[in-house]
């Protein structure tokens, strides 16, 4: 057991950083709760640190070398994220397309459908986004309803998604879609390569309770896509989506992250706010700011053991979901005790004075807005439990009386 | 033993839903953090009476019990109402003996807020009429405000320096303490509502939505967390009678029962409010959705005059004195 | 609203409070927590007590003069039962035979029936128990597999019951059984009155996790019940069984009485360790003691609610569920800031020089191991969430597949 | 990165897991209660080496890592094994310059307790030799033991009067420190394998026992409830294997991960039993059943050495000192 590189991890790191130090002029850099002016101005930005770690070798670490990316481990994948975020480098702008789209494509596209998109989706000249909830299938995503009818050489895609990330910047999207309703519901799907800017695509941004806008709404009239953009057969969109949720897996939370302000973060508030309390007070608030830490902790050492697993070439189980279920309550723990160190102030979403809503309070105000958000988005908590309890637990599933009735016959359309 | 409300008080709290039904909501409470008009606003709550329900007869209020504010107060909680009667219930008992500002009160003429040192003050916005306790004396006075961003814009929060205070009553940390007592048990009346309507809204919502074949209610998770949230509010009604009732008929009780109302009324209200986005999934974490607006509330109100530790603390004080014995 | 008594329930009350006092030298006395050091002995005296009281006019207060009782009010009940307590006589020993078989044998039973058990039962002359629960049902209860079959005019049964409160010293019980195992596991039920001393029924004690013996295995062994002591036609015992329960529920808890150690026990506790401890410690500890009284005075307060409900003509309603649910839970929090505040003693079950284990640090490890059980005995709490879940909040029951399948074709003989 | 047992451990687990589970069981753990012997006892204990895992090969023992004793541990706390390798781990450290004691510690020709005070000492029945720390001197004696009515008889809990007390080193406050560090590591690697057994024996009984026509852990209250202790254990693992790589690894981190391990031991253990228990209905609170013996353990263990509330404020102070930046 070591938490130390290997000579080669640590060759290869020292490369990454060298690159990084290399290109710095020509990447963003931003701190953990930092939002730039305008968000034009810095989707260019994004785009274009991305191209500069393409075209240095730090995007797609682990996709194939004929896929356009650099054949290496998951290890040096993870190298290039911990140095991304050490260089205050955020998120590449297409991580969906390169954690959740590409692989999709990769695993079911066509020859054709590699060679058009897969380098353009590395170096962010095409930026991805994932079609797949609706307002009335969440969860329950084989309940969706966008429906595409074949036309000719052509689909004709009807319907609504919604939670899409990205969506307002994308060029293109992975789109699941039902093309047989008279099948029972996991059976009538179809997954398609859908063109943003085709006619009858609608974007809508969603805003969220905080007041950000992180996901949209997206609406399908009579969008029509080629059937040589469909990815698998028809009636196979269940299966090739699956590969695609395998892969949001790691993305999500999986890895031990802080899913929201940092332990290091309620520190920092911490040894600002405490000296200022009443003893009885620091007492209590010590509790609060200890037990987050210790929940932290041991979800981001969880999240190494994680790591280690994924790193000796095994694949991401569904025991990533305790991940995010840890991580989650954990993320509140250190919301909760961070706010409450603001002391009059927390009652405000930014205190007097506080008019950017940028320093200290705001951020932590913002930040207890979204973790409400994070027990849902990406796999509810009570969904993340049925998968922990079933597959991993082995405790027998709860009696589906839907899964195998002819959708439109199905309790699912209401 | 009647531990119930009496057909008037029922009368009372009938028409105050279909008042606060007309007159506020939280798609109000949602556009007032845009800066829309907090609803129904100081007026219309003089005009109906709700500002005077506890000020004395002789000052034109209606001479009723803090009970008789109580039911009416959940009513205004369940639809996010401001300015809040907690600050018409504080203020009726700091007036008491101050006709002229009690019939103020009353009849909406003056717009109060009561102070508590530099902690941002509730109703502060709009107010002109400000109290406080300075050196052991209850004063009343114009009042500068600064406010900061609101989390929910209709409680009016401001950090409130006094302008030209007067002296009202000399020796008034009694009278102070008991209408802070009140004020604590007003403010759970109102998250009684709010985590009440939290709650409604939640069960409704589970009904209708369906995932997997079958409506979201039936499964466990979501029922049982629905569950333990309504108790929490049936529990939260309890001690709120209690301290309301007791704040007339039992004075000795009130300081129990209202730290004890309070503290059960902060973690209530935030784990009602908390539940019922989480059964709505995506969709209630969406600005267009209520479900924040109670959530909003409650992680203002958990804070507001002291929060869950303190009341707490108060209780283990009061119960080791010997308050039960 | 007010806690006081009515002009006629004071005077009632007064006159319980004479007859407590004249009747006193007759009366078992026992503090909280206290056991007798033989049970035979308290046995005997617990059924002395018990007449004393029914000839005094103070026991089935609330059941009809026809049956017995004293055709007075749930209020008179509830007054008789608070003066009991302030004059610390423990509960009936028949307490299960009044609130529960007695209401049962009146509603379902003959007329012979009742000539034969109630006044008996009033005055403890018989002691009863109810016979339901068994190894396989609990908390499905009509899975329950004791058979009797009918032989001539005798029904013969077989089985075993578990969870049988006071059956160890029982004279009658009543006994659900299955007698058509052909009809859905609701449909073949049957109950019945039987001799507790019949040839064939033999009674163990069960023992706890803390040590104690509350509870009973029976077992019944070919045990012969002549047909005039059925209650209520032959497969209709679930509904019979249905009359128990709502009895029950009334008896359970659902009173706001304190499931475990009283909150005034604990601020009496509190108030010896307190001082004793470190500035910080007690910053704590006072949390926990609040907490603990917030959580108990609001499960009490509830409880009056219920009373009034009661004493207004209202039935008890499955809201009572509420307050086992609400009960435990204060309970445990009652327990736990009171073990805590033993300080190095909380590591014994009885700290050393403590030998009798009755005086405090004993008395609260007994409840802390008790409390365990009060989560289940009774209703488990997930039973009770689902019954608040769909009789109170009127959410959807999750799909049963066991209903109406005939009870030997069904997964439920597992 | 590799945060993964090594083979040898892997192995050292399988083998310490054949070696308990014949020598011990929750079924000695109860009739240890009514004074049956603790199993597998000292003598087992020290005969197959684990008494002196962490001995160094000069003194007879293996010299191995506290990680190494941490499998091993984890495997003693499945089946409630007795005495306890926190004695072992602690006095190890605490003789390290002590060959002749360390070796006695190894071959168990000596039966060791190490004393906090009047705090009752673990393993404290049956011992001979006592280590203390008395004004800043680690001191070696006799000791005058006072036993309770045990809550977990396997735990040997007695109040220690130390007897004829010589100094083994004079100025042994840091290693007393790191000592009892080193006691809490191997405290919640023992309650890692407690905890996990439970969850273990409550998903069987879910898989087996059938309610309304299922098995009950197809049921969201109780699927979710163990899923929960489940994720606690698996947390847990993540804080035990991190500390006890820290004491030899990086020893700066050990006072932060020795804290965090044991604050969180002591909840997830007390979860875990409570757990097992509710999903077992009538026969989880049976006096027959083993849930009882795992929640007695819980019940003692997050006593011992100091409960949660201690350590999360000895983490948030090293927190606010600036151990994570």
């Amino acid at each position: 057991m070591d938490f130390d590189d290997t000579p080669d991890e640590a060759a290869y790191r020292a490369r990454v950083r060298d690159l990084l130090a290399e290109h710095a002029a020509d990447l963003v850099h931003l701190d953990a709760g930092e939002e730039a002016a305008d968000p034009r101005e810095q989707e260019q930005a994004l785009r274009r640190t991305q191209r500069v770690l393409a075209d240095a070798g730090l995007v797609g670490v682990a996709w194939a070398a004929e896929h356009g990316g650099q054949a290496g481990s998951l290890a040096q994948q993870a190298i290039v994220g911990q140095e991304l975020a050490r260089a205050r480098v955020p998120s590449l702008i297409n991580h969906i397309g390169i954690g959740m789209c590409g692989p999709t494509v990769i695993a079911h596209g066509t020859p054709e459908q590699h060679e058009k998109y897969l380098a353009r989706l590395l170096r962010a000249e095409d930026v991805w986004c994932q079609l797949f909830s609706e307002p009335a299938s969440g969860s329950d995503l084989a309940a969706l309803r966008t429906t595409a009818v074949r036309d000719g050489e052509d689909w004709v895609v009807n319907g609504q998604k919604v939670w899409t990330t990205l969506a307002h910047v994308s060029d293109f999207g992975i789109l699941l879609t039902r093309t047989d309703p008279d099948r029972p519901k996991h059976g009538g799907l179809t997954m398609f390569v859908v063109d943003m800017h085709a006619p009858g695509v609608t974007v809508r941004p969603l805003r969220q309770m905080g007041g950000q806008s992180d996901f949209n709404e997206v609406f399908f009239d009579d969008v029509r896509i080629p059937d040589s953009e469909r990815l698998g057969e028809p009636g196979e969109g269940w299966r090739v989506a699956l590969t695609t949720l395998l892969n949001e897996r790691v993305a999500v939370g999986g890895g031990g992250n802080d899913l929201g302000l940092s332990i290091e973060s309620l520190a920092r508030l911490a040894g600002e706010k405490l000296p200022g309390l009443p003893a009885e007070r620091q007492v209590l608030a010590r509790q609060a700011v200890g037990r987050a830490a210790v929940a932290a902790l041991a979800n981001r050492y969880t999240g190494y053991r994680r790591l280690t697993a994924i790193s000796q070439g095994g694949l991401p189980g569904p025991e990533a979901s305790a991940g995010k279920l840890a991580g989650t309550a954990a993320a509140k723990l250190v919301a909760d005790a961070g706010v409450r160190l603001l002391g009059d102030d927390a009652v405000f979403a930014a205190a007097p004075g506080d008019g950017s809503g940028e320093d200290g309070a705001g951020r932590w105000q913002r930040n207890q807005a979204w973790l409400p958000g994070i027990a849902i988005a990406g796999g509810t908590d009570e969904v993340l439990r049925n998968i922990i309890g079933e597959r991993v637990l082995g405790l027998p599933p709860e009696p589906r009386e839907d899964k195998h009735r002819p959708f439109n016959a199905s309790g699912s359309t209401r | 033993m009647n531990f119930d409300l009496d057909q008037d008080q029922l009368d009372a709290a009938a028409g105050a839903k279909q008042f606060f039904g007309g007159q506020a909501s939280p798609a109000q409470a949602r556009a007032a953090l845009e800066d829309g008009p907090v609803a129904p606003g100081r007026k219309a709550l003089a005009d109906i009476g709700f500002t005077g329900i506890t000020v004395a007869e002789s000052a034109g209020g209606a001479g009723g019990s803090l009970l008789d504010l109580a039911v009416v107060a959940e009513q205004a909680g369940a639809v996010l109402a401001g300015p809040s009667l907690v600050t018409a219930a504080r203020a009726a008992v700091l007036l008491a003996d101050q006709p002229e500002l009690a019939a103020a009160l009353a009849d909406g003429s003056r717009a109060f807020c009561v102070v508590d040192g530099s902690t941002p003050a509730l109703d502060a916005v709009g107010a002109d009429t400000f109290l406080a306790l300075v050196d052991g004396a209850l004063v009343v006075g114009g009042g500068d405000v600064v406010t900061g961003r609101p989390m929910d814009a209709t409680r009016g929060l401001g950090v409130v320096t006094l302008t030209d205070p007067q002296v009202l009553v000399p020796d008034a940390a009694r009278l102070w303490a008991r209408a802070r007592d009140v004020a604590l048990v007003a403010l759970a009346a109102e998250d009684l509502g709010t985590a009440g309507k939290a709650v409604e809204v939640g069960v409704a919502y589970a009904k209708e939505r369906h995932a997997f074949g079958r409506a979201i209610g039936s499964y466990q998770a979501v029922k049982h967390s629905l569950v333990d949230a309504w108790v929490g509010v049936e529990q939260l009604r309890s001690l709120v009678w209690w301290a309301a009732w007791a704040a007339d008929a039992a004075p000795d009780e009130l300081p129990l029962a209202a730290a004890a109302a309070k503290a059960f009324a902060a973690e209530t209200l935030e784990r009602a409010a908390e539940t019922c986005i989480q059964v709505h999934g995506g969709i209630g974490f969406t600005w267009e959705h209520d479900a924040h607006l109670y959530w909003r509330r409650a992680k203002v109100d958990r804070l507001l005059l002291g929060d869950a530790a303190e009341h707490t603390d108060v209780v283990a004080g009061l119960v080791l004195a010997g308050a039960l014995a």
